[in-house]
């Protein structure tokens, strides 16, 4: 049985990669360690070499159907590989500061976006399941790095016993799912399910069940519980990671296992995501009303920012394919937009609280002044994620209602205007910030921030990018166009 | 210039001020005074664009669009960069760039505290794009970038550059807008898939109207109404309007008044009317009830204000409501005089902000109690141009407030498109109710004059010394001041360059 | 009811009693003992499945190897003052939900499947076993590898003692929480007192 | 044999692991708990394997449960590891005692 | 049609240019500014006489209209700028610019050395510019804009000296009231010219084709009612009827040449003006004319009762204007057209004497009171026997300007009656009455000023040439602008065929009377009869049209005479010798309480409109805005949040119904939810699987 290797080859390059630093972590002393991150980088690039090349070659089907590499699973490749390369720069100093752990982090870090590259690709349950605890294992103990840190301990308590729950339900989701279809690959599944079993009442509990799990890694309502906590605990890279690559991972897998096996049960299982749209866009906008710490306050934003992407899930039908792939897109688009402005709002986090500690909002007060490239840059960020014009939040926001009015049902309908309604009630809060780091004026203590060289190359390159797609969303959405499942073997 | 060729001129004038605020923002702050007058000399420079393309628009074709750029922009939802003007987009274009450039020069001298004239001269700029963009935007998701774009440097204006209350004003005013803002971009999207036609063009889906159900009309409507009310603001939806005006820093009012209400009423007709006729025709009667009341509730509120800019603020309310009593009425004298209600407002009232700021810098107060009058006697120009400037405002003939109101009244008794068999007794008892907020008006401004204008001047003043209007106060309010006898006197200036597009415009509502 | 049957009855039931008795014991040893009971037992039930190897690998990664870790963590973690209750004021809420989860899952379990059953009990071969892991599942076993090397890494990182550990890693998150708890006192006071972690993390290495 | 005894018996251990997490309060114990969860998914795709498609040729149902098997083995590694840090800084492994961070 | 017609826009440009200049230059000159005036206004003068001159010999003319499209008003109508140059027109301009120029002429004297005397100037070419304005006009619009620029200069005229809060006050009533009216001017010209757009006209203001169309009987009756009642409303206004003359008394705060040029030629004419200008209209509804004559009546008795009770020899003067004005309307409303704008013109001529008169009196007695004059015959002469000429002439006194035409109106008060119509009765027997009121009042005035002993605390001195020129010209215009509609006048052309609108003809015209077919044209009078011939004559209850030179009604003389002398010999009783101890008019129980207060009118006014207005419904308005509608913003919050405190219920918490709720009861709810977050995992986890359990379950009972 010949491999694909090209199929394969970015969660290659980047086991070299995470194998290599490891390697390196080891033999380099002192501050020579700190070549890890551009080992690192390299390797993540090698790697969106090898995706950009895939985007030409897809589909590929490798492992016998187990693995589809396909337009939609590039683009979330190369949407996990984007983001890591941010991460692996915004982390660079934050953690070069710290003097623990180097090697490891870095290590954690690829490995846990090895299970996000198998993602989108995996056709397999338990391929999926493989890919999503490579992603969540290294996230539980990279959340708890900050060994001596009260709080990073106690999220990292908090996300791994919210995390094992959810995989042993999801577990116990998919072992009934192969008991009805004796079978794990997704094709089976959806076959199976199009057939007599679509109406066994345990098969569709099961099939929530499965959902489950990447409801724990979206952080929908009522899984979201850790999300607050953890970002607040764990260290800003991390905590961005997990606010923006694992979240989108969630949404591969989510989307892949919705859309690709379950699909025939859509009538089932799009309402319920519908209303879970519906209460975790609300919940996560009303909490986050009432935060004083930015951390938390970006992760109850991406609570309902996961909200607004389970919208289109809500809008599903089987074998309404226009629908569906419209509602697939529609969540792509918003993904990648998420993740250019929610990444650049962590990075202005991690360059304000690297020196002085600081999160909580007040604590922003005259940033203006104290740094106006990390000013400016957070208001952008902060305006995109609430949909302004011209950032590529409001294309976003615009791609979900697209989606909508595709064929609009009463369903869609209320979904949408709960998104309208939400999306001002965030603004209240995104103002917030906006007006303390301007109108504000900075404590008489606070000093002028000099956000570090890779730091501020990305906080810029971000910002550009929200206001570029914000001009051009077609440079996005354009390409993205086209992405569709491929039928696996 | 050719203007069926030379779309690269709107371009270069459209986005030079945005281009020239990122350039402003460049350079180092310490260069306080080149600062300003690099200000001056963008948007002088995009002015003269403009009135290069004025003197070069083709008036006898007025009603087609001229200086067309139409390039695809989006091609995953069909969006395309279409930036056209004519006989409606042009008076209002002009006026944007008139306004920033005189708010330019004005801010040569004067900014409120805190200063730091980069960041509000970019942002200036910033809004210049953003409000005429608005203006000669002819797709719908180009026009909504455009208004939507408006929003950000206002928060910012007001919520650094304001008053007392700036923080609450500001956020007053963004979620407002926003607010309704958000429901007009959903019309617009069931307007795009509703139609069919894989376009967003204003000009084809106009053409294409009306399309879908009666109730698909109300509905998309009602979501764009709600956008384009509350920015008018209409009544009840204005309450944003008196706080975001009286926080706002002088340029800010002025923009504000100036162009931003506009972009309401604009929208209303080159959006609105068109495209969702039946659903117009529908709202037509709730519209002018709300602009009637709007009229009367504006002009008693301002009987009640002690502030000056807020007086100011909330006679935009009873002005707005005229222009929308214009666009109630569904007729082509309705839409004549809802636009020339729309530019004299924003001239006539914009030069009442920049006066009631440099009031405000010279007596450090607002209250009308405490200026106490005498102000002809304190500062005699001021004082003439205080009452020039309310006397237009309050309709006066031969100034240009009084065009648009009268032909408002006067499209309103007899309404197009059916309208006037069903509800010919509403509409004249909206013009009369109308003709008596005139009254009310007119009580306001005097009462206005009698406090701050006449008498003698209180004891507090005498003492210190009070600078007279300023040369940089002349320069730039003079342009304003003809212009509102201009307009007064040879209204024809705005009438007839419109005449020809309202007359296409009124083709598509029918009936 | 078969032999087979009847073999499962015992073996489920002390399975399950013992399961029981992990979350209801009131000692800890006694606990992870009981846990060691129950995974043999499901041992036993794979046994009695026809599934011989992962039974195997069940007793041999579970009682060998995770029991015995639990027993390691169990020790090294006891508190310092005495023997504290092992059940958290969640237990109403944790018996209610667990308690509709089973109804749930059984009124759903029984309907489905409680017509179903086959004569003889064959499960696939470990030959099959075998050929299926480096055959059909190779993908996710290297996967797997990548994940175990990471776990272990991860472990050890969060486990072990740092060489210069003292208390300079002070990197501290203040979270601002004083208006939101300005109605409880008493819970402020216990963030103030517990707010400088540094000092608490430099105690704990013991 | 019937399926149905074995899926019982699944869904009580699971059940009553569900009882564990919330319930204990020691984290080793809560950890024990999880053990139970995903031993008692095990069962479920044994039993499916076994006596319901013995045939299949790609072995999934048993080799979920050893995939299962050993991604329970890392986090109860990883999860002895946070709580042993934990108590390394609190000198307690109570969950409930965690609580710094809510709201 | 002559060239000099063709230049009539010149009439209104001069005093216009003027006015710019004046404000321009004004200061720097040697005359401070007045130079330019007078010279603008005197040839606007000399233009006009040349215009009544031509209109006049070759009357009746074809009116002249010169339009140009001002603005296109959407759906292909136009807005026209233009002029319309009839009899009607060249008499008005006639006697505005004579008036406006004797005032300027005036002011250089009485106004010297005032601080704001460049801008007094400015300001007075540049009201006689909008009376012009509004006089030239071809179309309503244009006349709606002289109207109210008419309106803005007498506001800018009578607060000249603004430092006094009362002299604020005036102007503001002044504008305010007259405003108001303009509501109705405006309205009804909306009124009317949407009538004409029915009738598919492109020019729906245009005044000629309005009158044209109206009489053609094409209008609507319900359009012409409204729309004529609206615009008299604003006639009412401006020309001070009853009850919206209450500005005009307090007007005389402004300088007393303004006064002259508000009360004689300008602004309170303009009413009067229009309503002729929209004679034909009006003739088509018997409603309107019913009203407009009743309205008339009242105003032209309760007005002269009113100028019984003054002291301040201004206010004699304002209540009699509005007391003669109600003649003008009255006449209008009984079909006394010509008689209407005759009394017009030659009241034009004396207000304007008296007015001036009484400013000289007051320059030189430092008061407006006449209780601190007397005896001034002596001291003023010249004054005296202009200002006896003036009263002499606003008592109708036979041979007089003033006889010739209020008798006119009376005359044709009697021919209506004839006709039928009750309203006719009245104005005779009203306007009658009234005769000996304003008989007596002026006798009062007379008798108080210049004769018994002086009280002035000043010495009295007679004014100087400026003032007392116009006062001589003014003097002897005041009683041969009478004679070229009397019976001494024989000649083809009389001021009736002068301004006759040619519109109006025997059939159209009065369309609800019953005309006399075979009667129309012969002039049918009674033996004898003086001084009438009005528009109309009745006959048996026909009416028709006469044209023709009036003749002697020698009974009416005799009443009239009588009348006089009774009122002249009781005014000498009580007033001949002096202030008297008990003034008769101020004793005359309620009634004179009644005059003393105006009838309350003020007070109603202030009390019940200015007020609640000002004070309780902006207030209220105010206060619904920021508390109501800005609070029910937070309201809807508020009030979900009392309802959901209360109940507890979740379905109120899953959907609140409005968006403001939802946003501001947000907080509240955040507050709530933020409390799940209780820091707790195993409740997280509870949480989490109770989720799962109605999700599964959910989803279980889906199928």
């Amino acid at each position: 049985m010949a491999i694909d290797w090209l199929a394969i080859a970015p969660e290659v390059a980047l086991t070299v990669t995470a194998l290599l630093v490891l390697a390196a972590d080891l033999a380099l002393r002192g501050d020579a360690k700190q070549l890890v991150n551009p080992l690192a980088m390299i390797g993540t690039v090698v790697a969106i070499v090898f995706a950009v090349v895939l985007w030409a070659e897809a589909p590929r089907v490798a492992f016998e159907g187990q693995y589809v590499v396909d337009s939609f699973a590039v683009a979330f490749k190369l949407l996990f590989l984007g983001t890591l390369l941010a991460i692996l720069a915004i982390s660079a100093r934050y953690f070069a500061e710290g003097r623990y752990f180097q090697g490891e982090y870095y290590f954690l870090l690829l490995t846990a976006f090895i299970g996000m590259l198998l993602m989108p690709s995996a056709r397999d349950l338990l391929v999926l399941f493989i890919a999503l605890e490579t992603v969540s294992v290294p996230a539980f103990v990279m959340v708890g790095m900050r060994k001596r840190d009260l709080y990073s301990s106690e999220a990292a308590l908090k996300f791994f016993l919210i995390g094992v729950l959810s995989a042993a339900l999801m577990l116990f989701g998919m072992s009934m799912v192969y008991g009805f279809t004796g079978t794990t690959r997704l094709e089976g599944i959806a076959q199976a399910l199009a057939g007599d079993a679509g109406s066994v009442p345990l098969l569709l509990g099961s099939v929530m069940l499965v959902i489950v799990g990447f409801g724990f890694k979206i952080s929908a309502v009522p899984f979201h519980f850790w999300a607050p906590d953890t970002y607040a605990g764990s260290p800003l890279p991390v905590a961005a990671m997990l606010a923006v690559a694992s979240k989108a991972a969630g949404f591969a897998g989510l989307l892949t296992i919705a859309f690709v096996a379950f699909e025939p049960v859509a009538d089932v299982w799009a309402p319920v995501l519908g209303v879970l749209a519906i209460l975790t866009m609300t919940l996560g906008n009303l909490v986050a009303l009432q935060q004083r710490d930015l951390i938390r306050l970006l992760a109850y934003s991406s609570i309902a920012q996961a909200g607004y992407m389970l919208i289109p899930f809500g809008l599903a039908r089987p074998g309404a394919e226009v629908v569906n792939q419209a509602a697939v897109r529609a969540v792509l688009f918003y993904l990648i937009a998420y993740a250019v402005m929610n990444v650049g709002a962590f990075a202005v986090a991690i360059g304000v609280n690297r020196r002085t500690g600081e999160r909580s909002i007040r604590d922003y007060a005259g940033l203006g002044t104290r740094s106006p490239l990390l000013a400016l840059a957070m208001t952008v960020f902060l305006l995109s994620l609430g949909g302004a014009p011209l950032t590529v939040g409001l294309w976003a926001k615009f791609a979900i209602i697209e989606a909508v009015a595709v064929e609009v049902t009463v369903f869609g309908l209320v979904m949408a205007s709960f998104l309208v309604v939400n999306s001002v009630i965030a603004f209240f809060y995104y103002l917030r910030v906006i007006r303390e780091i301007w109108f504000e004026p900075a404590a008489a203590e606070a000093p002028r921030l000099q956000p570090a060289l890779s730091l501020s190359v990305v906080v810029v390159v971000l910002m550009v990018g929200t206001i570029l797609l914000g001009v051009l969303p077609g440079l996005v959405a354009d390409p993205t166009v086209v992405t569709t499942f491929a039928t696996g073997g | 210039m050719d203007p069926n060729t030379a779309g690269w001129a709107l371009v270069v004038a459209l986005f030079l001020p945005l281009v020239g605020g990122g350039a402003l923002a460049l350079m180092p702050a310490a260069l306080d005074q080149q600062i300003r007058r690099a200000a001056v000399l963008i948007t002088g420079v995009s002015f003269a664009l403009v009135i290069a393309i004025t003197a070069t628009f083709d008036f006898g074709r007025s009603g087609e669009l001229q200086f067309v750029t139409d390039v695809p922009w989006i091609a995953a939802i069909d969006a395309r960069f279409f930036l056209a003007i004519d006989g409606i987009s042009l008076p209002l274009f002009f006026l944007t760039y008139l306004l920033t450039l005189l708010c330019a020069i004005y801010s040569l001298k004067v900014l409120p505290p805190p200063g730091k004239p980069k960041a509000f001269l970019a942002l200036m700029l910033m809004l210049q794009t953003g409000m005429a963009g608005t203006f000669v935007a002819f797709d719908l998701i180009l026009f909504f970038i455009f208004w939507e774009l408006v929003l950000v440097p206002m928060f910012f204006m007001i919520g650094i550059w304001g008053g007392p209350r700036r923080d609450y004003a500001s956020v007053k005013f963004f979620l407002y807008t926003l607010f309704g803002s958000v429901f007009m971009l959903v019309a617009f999207l069931a307007i795009y898939f509703q139609s069919g036609a894989q376009t967003w063009s204003i000009p084809e889906l106009s053409a294409l109207a009306p399309f879908g159900s009666t109730t698909f009309q109300t509905w998309a409507f009602l979501g764009i109404f709600l956008g384009f009310a509350i920015k008018v603001p209409m009544w009840p939806f204005h309450t944003w309007l008196p706080d975001a005006h009286t926080e706002a820093p002088t340029v800010g009012s002025v923009l504000l008044a100036g162009v931003l209400l506009k972009m309401g009423t604009y929208g209303f007709i080159r959006i609105a009317l068109p495209i969702l006729p039946e659903g117009a025709t529908r709202f037509a009667p709730i519209i002018g009830v709300l602009a009637v009341i709007g009229i009367i509730y504006g002009s008693l509120c301002c009987l009640a204000q002690t502030d000056i800019k807020r007086l100011i603020a909330f006679s935009s309310v009873g002005h707005m409501g005229f222009v929308m009593l214009g666009i109630a009425a569904m007729n082509a004298t309705g839409i004549q005089a809802a636009l020339f209600g729309n530019l004299a407002h924003g001239i006539i009232t914009g030069m009442l902000f920049f006066l009631a700021g440099s009031l405000h810098e010279r007596y450090h107060t607002r209250d009308i109690a405490t200026i106490g009058g005498g102000m002809l006697k304190l500062l005699p120009r001021y004082g003439v141009l205080l009452t020039y400037v309310a006397v237009a405002s309050l309709g006066l003939p031969g100034l240009a407030g009084f065009w648009g109101e009268f032909t408002a009244m006067w499209a309103a008794i007899s309404p197009g498109v059916g309208l006037a068999d069903s509800y010919q007794g509403l509409y004249l008892a909206l013009v009369v109710v109308a003709a008596l907020g005139t009254v009310l008006t007119a009580g306001y401004f005097l009462w206005l004059l009698q406090r701050v204008n006449l008498g003698d001047p209180p004891e507090r003043w005498s003492s210190g010394h009070l600078d007279d209007v300023m040369t940089i106060e002349w320069v730039s309010w003079a342009p304003l001041l003809v212009l509102i006898l201009a307009l007064g006197v040879y209204p024809r200036l705005v009438f007839g360059v419109q005449d020809a597009a309202v007359t296409n415009l009124v083709g598509f509502l029918g009936g | 009811m078969t032999a087979h049957d009847l073999v499962f009855v015992i073996v489920g039931l002390v399975t399950a009693v013992s399961a029981i008795l992990v979350v209801t014991s009131r000692h800890l040893m006694h606990a992870a003992l009981y846990l060691a009971l129950t995974l043999t037992g499901i041992g036993g039930v794979f046994l009695v499945l026809g599934a011989g190897f992962i039974a195997l690998v069940q007793v041999v990664v579970y009682v060998g190897a995770v029991a015995v870790l639990f027993l390691f963590g169990l020790m090294l973690t006891r508190a310092p003052i005495g023997r504290e209750a092992l059940d958290s004021q969640n237990r109403g809420l944790g018996l209610a939900v667990a308690g509709a989860l089973f109804v749930l899952l059984a009124a759903l379990i029984i309907p489905a499947f409680g017509g179903e059953s086959t004569a003889e009990v064959t499960g696939p071969t470990i030959e099959a076993i075998g050929i299926a892991i480096f055959a059909d599942w190779v993908l996710p076993f290297e996967v797997l590898s990548m994940l175990l090397l990471a776990a272990l890494i991860g472990a050890i990182l969060l486990a072990r003692r740092e060489a210069g550990e003292s208390g300079t890693e002070a990197e501290v998150t203040r979270i601002e929480m004083g208006e939101a708890l300005a109605d409880e006192p008493d819970r402020h006071e216990a963030v103030g007192t517990s707010a400088p972690a540094g000092e608490l993390g430099a105690g704990g290495g013991r | 044999m019937s399926p149905l005894g074995p899926l019982l018996l699944a869904a009580l251990l699971f059940s009553i692991g569900v009882y564990g997490v919330i319930a204990r309060r020691n984290a080793v114990l809560v950890l024990m708990s999880v053990e139970l969860m995903l031993n008692a998914v095990n069962i479920n795709l044994v039993a499916f394997q076994n006596l319901l498609f013995p045939a299949e040729l790609a072995v999934s149902g048993q080799m979920f449960a050893l995939f299962i098997i050993g991604v329970a083995a890392a986090e109860v590694g990883v999860g002895l590891a946070i709580v042993f840090n934990l108590f390394r800084n609190r000198a307690t492994v109570n969950v409930d005692d965690v609580d710094l961070m809510r709201w | 049609m002559g060239t000099v017609l063709e230049y009539a826009w010149l009439v209104p440009v001069l005093p216009l240019v003027s006015a710019a200049l004046i404000a321009v230059f004004g200061k720097r000159l040697p005359w401070h500014g007045s130079e330019i005036g007078i010279a603008a206004v005197g040839l606007a003068m000399l233009l006009s006489i040349a215009i009544a001159w031509q209109t006049f010999v070759t009357s009746p003319v074809e009116p002249l209209e010169l339009a140009y499209d001002w603005a296109p008003l959407g759906g292909g109508t136009v807005l026209e700028l233009g002029m319309l140059v009839d009899g009607l027109t060249a008499m008005m301009f006639l006697l505005v610019t004579v008036v406006s120029l004797m005032v300027h002429i005036y002011s250089r004297e009485y106004m010297h050395g005032e601080v704001r005397f460049t801008y007094f100037y400015a300001m007075l070419s540049f009201f006689t510019f909008s009376m012009l304005l509004l006089v030239i006009a071809n179309n309503l619009v244009q006349a709606i804009l002289g109207w109210e620029l008419v309106g803005l200069s007498s506001y800018l005229l009578i607060g000249f000296y603004w430092e006094d809060k009362s002299n604020q006050d005036a102007g503001n009533k002044a504008f305010l009231t007259t405003k108001f009216g303009d509501v109705g001017l405006i309205v009804g010209a909306i009124v009317l010219a949407a009538g004409m757009l029915e009738l598919g006209s492109t020019t729906p203001f245009n005044l000629l084709e309005l009158n044209q169309a109206a009489a053609d009987g094409q209008l609507g009756q319900g359009t012409i009612v409204l729309g004529i009642l609206l615009i008299f409303l604003g006639c009412m206004s401006k020309s001070g009827q009853f009850p919206l003359h209450v500005w005009l008394p307090d007007a005389m705060a402004g300088p007393t040449p303004v006064s002259a040029l508000i009360h004689a030629a300008t602004m309170v004419t303009a009413g009067v003006f229009l309503l002729a200008r929209l004679f034909p209209v009006l003739a088509q509804s018997q409603t309107a004319m019913a009203v407009v004559a009743i309205v008339g009546v009242i105003t032209l008795f309760f007005g002269g009762l009113l100028a019984l009770v003054q002291d301040d020899i201004k206010k004699v003067l304002a209540y009699s204007t509005v007391s003669q004005l109600g003649y003008m309307i009255a006449a209008l409303g009984v079909g006394g057209y010509t008689a209407s704008i005759f009394h017009l013109f030659t009241h034009g001529f004396f207000k304007a004497l008296l007015f001036l008169g009484s400013g000289s009196l007051i320059h030189a007695v430092h008061s407006n009171n006449m209780s601190d004059m007397g005896g001034l015959r002596k001291a003023m002469p010249h004054t005296f026997w202009t200002f006896v000429i003036g009263s002499l002439a606003l008592a109708g006194f036979p041979l007089t300007a003033g006889f010739f035409s209020k008798d006119e109106i009376l005359i044709a008060g009697d021919i209506w009656a004839g006709a039928g119509f009750a309203t006719g009765n009245l104005v005779y027997w009203v306007g009658l009455a009234a005769a000996f009121v304003t008989s007596f009042y002026m006798a009062r005035a007379v008798f108080l000023i210049f004769f018994g002993e002086t009280r002035s605390h000043h010495a009295p001195h007679e004014s100087g040439r400026w003032m007392l020129a116009p006062l001589m010209v003014l003097a002897v215009l005041s009683i041969v602008s009478g004679y070229i509609f009397s019976p001494f006048w024989t000649a083809e052309q009389n001021f009736e065929t002068w301004t006759a609108t040619p519109i109006i003809d025997e059939e159209a015209t009065f369309p609800f009377a019953d005309h006399g077919a075979e009667a129309a044209g012969s002039a049918v009078q009674g033996e004898g009869v003086l001084a009438a011939a009005p528009t109309l004559a009745a006959e048996g209850g026909e009416l028709t049209i006469l044209h023709g030179a009036p003749t002697w009604h020698p009974d009416l003389l005799l009443i009239v005479l009588a009348v006089f002398g009774l009122a002249v010999v009781l005014a000498w009783r009580s007033y001949g010798h002096g202030l008297p101890e008990r003034d008769p008019t101020l004793h005359m129980g309620g009634l004179s309480t009644a005059l003393v207060n105006k009838y309350w009118l003020d007070d109603i006014g202030y009390r019940y409109i200015v007020v609640p207005v000002r004070d309780r419904w902006s207030a209220w308005a105010t206060w619904t805005s920021n508390v109501l509608i800005d609070g029910a913003v937070g309201g809807v919050g508020r009030a979900t949040k009392a309802l959901a405190v209360a109940t507890y219920d979740v379905d109120q918490r899953v959907i609140d119904g409005g968006v403001n709720g939802v946003a501001f009861s947000a907080a509240w709810w955040s507050e709530r939810l933020r409390r799940l977050q209780s820091g707790d995992v195993q409740r997280y986890a509870g949480a989490l699987v109770a989720g799962v359990v109605v999700l599964v379950l959910a989803v279980a009972l889906a199928r």
